[in-house]
């Protein structure tokens, strides 16, 4: 498995390819088409995350030390996030996890979304991935 | 006529770039632009007679109460009310509604029925919950059509002798519907009912007659009414103003204490505990005269004209649905695109340089009334144009392309 | 040290003149001057950025929000508080404590007993009085001796189990006096009372360590602390702040609304209700900020030797009385001449260009305390001078000479 | 008896007589002192007016249809403006009272005192005033 700092170079490298903020956002939509169903047992309101204009539903499992995540949201571009924080962050180790740092959401030119600004719950996004993990650190100490 | 031109020199904001585009600030619902005259007579008092009033004898002191008390009275006559004792200051409509929400713990009891409409803003709603769950009043909703429009009928059923207080917005901040107060406030007087008015989104846009319109509170904000954040007005009815209990304690509201025995001061000051918001009270009076100069005769017509225009451009746009089609309307656009999530339309106009709110604008009910998760808003101002709607039009095709 | 000469350039209202004279400002324990830096931040603001803030997408609205909530987090470790969500805006040190004082209406019944300073302003009197009618709580005091000294032992004595609250200016505003509050902190804890306690007087001089200090409830106001007016900060331990009930409701506050039932937000947000006054907000980080620059150490070296200085001075005056002589005061002196009253003193002292307060400066007590009807206050900054000082002195001489 | 008007004109006269504000508060604080003293059992609180820093006690009696006012104040500032009003305010007809405008104080540059601060009591001292010939104007009607 790649670590999470390799990981997000990636990332960082491929939003390095565009030229303007169209091309992320459209890649982002697509990312966002993309994103792998929620099974919808788990879409449920106590899996919806508070704080976001869009709504956010979070899951997670943990299957050989990893934390499988996997989400869903109604907004396109918010479904895009996801799938980068996913990709980022889904089965890894939670120690891992809550190491990690969301510094490469600025460095792919959206930081407008790590703003406190309630309407955009990215920070409560990886609030609550980060939660989990906690969770399952815990079941694995 | 408004000379738009003109008036946008003014707005030094309007002259900002967002992601390399002209700003479009399409979001004047939700606080409107500052002109250059209000932010100058914010720095000159800071700069020039800086001072806490009402109590010092120096010159600093007379001159801020001055200006203060000043503006009071342009307020007063903007919305011609009786006495400038019926004009409190507050720290915005969401305070003065709470000012008389906690003096009315006084005098409801259980069973006593209060009218809300379903368009109202948070607002004016939380803190009456707070009044029933402390009085074991009970909540009645004053219903809308499925344009948005208050039955008027379906209110002068459930308003009745067990009525006891009618809490109607003049203007729904979330569907632009221009409610026909004048008929809510004399059913509700013939029922004995005490009305307050939401006025936050009205006060911009009309006239506003208090005396005529016979109404007993009426709350606005300043930082809609092109004045500064953190400043508002409550009106009330003198008698009833003299009848409710005063709502914060400290200096200022009281004549005299001991620890034994306080008196309250006289209105006013009754309600305006502590330091006030001094220079904000004084910008607040800059920005209502600014309005009063442009002429609300003008600014109701030339916002009609944006509200017409702007209706017609997005119709044209496919799966394009508005919410709020009452033929009394402000300037405000609430609307959907089929399968598209607000909060995608909304992040892309952003990206364009576009300013417009997504959500559910505090007004939760209105999104459960149209089942929607919440809508685009777009409200306009005096200041905005046909070519920032044209452009608008323009960047929702674009958008909806991406987002398709 | 101060370079006094280089700060006064920041406060452009130090160049006024008044009837021909230089003004001279000592009523800084009113409201304190404003330097070019705050009023340049809310200048910037409504030419910028002014937008609602917490549910927007755009770009102002999301810049707006990072400058208030990035003034939050000044605001925190100014004080050192635990967590940003203890840092309560407010509109200033009067609304601070009603919220306090309001949400304690649930948790106080008949006899138990609160505690008060004789030398408390009323607005941390009024607001006690009010919760004690709805509840049915006493009111005890704790008094002062002669010299404007809280009696730490009489204190001790009348605190005990049945003690549920004590409140408690950190300075006070009519005499200078500073409390011990550590130690009024640990009386009060031993015996499982809360303690708020109003630093309107405090936070401008000294540096304040909250967890330090580990106080429950602290208050403030930002037009002390060379910030605008209408912004206050409420700070409270988190665990209590989730304790307390919201005081107003409205926008902001609500998790989500029907009008079945309503879920709060959760901190800050509870308490803050409707748009805040967000340029107020941002424009005190820049004031704390500001007065970090210039040290708190420094300041307070520097006020000390102002107060040392003018005590000197005025004490050579005949039948000038100083009230309040406790050896821990900050830079403020009441005094009265004898057979003059503050008020006409004051309002020669004001023709010469002098601003000093006069009158009871919100605290009827101290003045029934000392029999007297108010004083004459002037309260110093560190942007003041010895020479102003002497001008003064100089003043007060030619005013008594009139008035004899 | 002067009208008010003539009154109030020969204040203007007076007044225009000093070169500067000092001239000016000498001449009030004199007139303070020379204040005729109000019967004691007429400074009860009940005759006090409120808002005012310093106190201010004002009686009226009706005499042959003539308002006669008597008053005091603790600070001598204050009672150099009453004496200024009692010159034009007393032993006069109370229509003529509540016709009375205050406008000679702008004139004799003691304009401070009309603000509107609660600390400076003159205007509740003329409202006051009024209120006493409102009173006696209806014992006459
Ligand atoms: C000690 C003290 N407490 C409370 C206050 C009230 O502050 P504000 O009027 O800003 O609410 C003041 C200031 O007047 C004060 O000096
Ligand atoms: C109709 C209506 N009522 C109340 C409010 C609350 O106003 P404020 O947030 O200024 O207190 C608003 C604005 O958001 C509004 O539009």
């Amino acid at each position: 498995m790649k670590s999470i700092a390799t990981i997000q170079k990636e990332i960082i490298d491929e939003f390095s390819l565009f030229d303007d903020w169209m091309q992320r956002y459209e890649y982002m939509i697509d990312l966002g088409k993309s994103l792998p169903i929620i099974d919808q047992k788990h879409k449920t309101d106590s899996n919806i995350i508070k704080g976001c204009q869009s709504k956010v539903w979070v899951y997670a499992e943990l299957k050989k030390n990893q934390v499988i995540y996997t989400a869903d949201s109604d907004a396109i571009i918010t479904k895009g996030i996801i799938a980068l924080l996913l990709r980022v962050y889904s089965k890894q180790h939670p120690s891992d996890i809550l190491k990690a740092d969301t510094s490469f959401i600025d460095k792919i030119g959206l930081k407008e979304h790590l703003s406190p600004t309630r309407a955009n719950g990215l920070l409560s996004m990886v609030k609550q991935l980060k939660m989990y993990a906690i969770a399952y650190q815990t079941q694995l100490n | 006529m408004i000379d738009v031109k003109k008036i946008r020199d003014d707005f030094p904001i309007l002259k900002r770039k967002i992601n390399g585009n002209q700003l479009i600030y399409f979001d004047n619902a939700a606080t409107s632009q500052t002109p250059q005259v209000v932010i100058d007579k914010i720095s000159n008092y800071y700069s020039n007679y800086n001072s806490n009033i009402h109590r010092g004898v120096h010159m600093l002191s007379q001159e801020a109460t001055e200006s203060y008390e000043k503006s009071r009275r342009i307020i007063q006559n903007q919305f011609n009310a009786k006495s400038s004792n019926e004009i409190i200051f507050t720290s915005g409509t969401t305070h003065g509604i709470n000012i008389v929400a906690s003096g009315y713990s006084n005098f409801l009891k259980k069973g006593d029925e209060i009218i809300l409409s379903e368009m109202e803003h948070h607002s004016n709603i939380v803190p009456w919950q707070m009044l029933c769950e402390k009085t074991g009043a009970i909540i009645r909703i004053a219903k809308m059509d499925e344009n948005g429009v208050l039955i008027l009928d379906y209110f002068k059923s459930i308003c009745s002798n067990k009525t006891k207080l009618v809490l109607v917005s003049h203007v729904s901040n979330a569907l632009g519907t221009i409610n026909p107060i004048e008929s809510i406030i004399s059913i509700a007087h013939s029922n004995n009912a005490v009305v307050l008015i939401d006025g936050a989104q009205a006060a911009p846009h009309i006239k506003i007659d208090l005396q005529k319109l016979d109404v007993d509170f009426y709350v606005v904000s300043g930082h809609k009414l092109m004045g500064p954040t953190g400043i508002g007005v409550l009106y009330g009815k003198e008698s009833l103003l003299d009848m409710l209990p005063p709502y914060q304690g400290g200096g200022e509201m009281i004549e005299e204490v001991t620890f034994s025995k306080t008196t309250y001061a006289k209105l006013p000051h009754k309600f305006e505990a502590g330091t006030p918001n001094i220079s904000g009270g004084i910008a607040l009076g800059t920005a209502i005269s600014y309005l009063n100069e442009i002429g609300f005769d003008s600014i109701s017509k030339y916002e009609k004209s944006l509200l017409d225009y702007s209706t017609f451009k997005l119709l044209e746009i496919d799966g394009l649905k508005i919410y709020g089609e009452s033929n009394q309307k402000t300037a405000v656009i609430s609307f959907n695109i089929e399968s598209i999530h607000p909060y995608d339309l909304g992040t892309i106009l952003d990206k364009l340089g576009i300013a417009v709110r997504t959500g559910h604008h505090c007004a939760q009910p209105i999104m459960d009334h149209f089942n929607i998760p919440g809508t685009i808003r777009a409200s306009f101002s005096f200041y905005n144009t046909k070519e920032e709607i044209d452009i608008m039009v323009e960047a929702i095709k674009r958008a909806k392309l991406m987002l398709a």
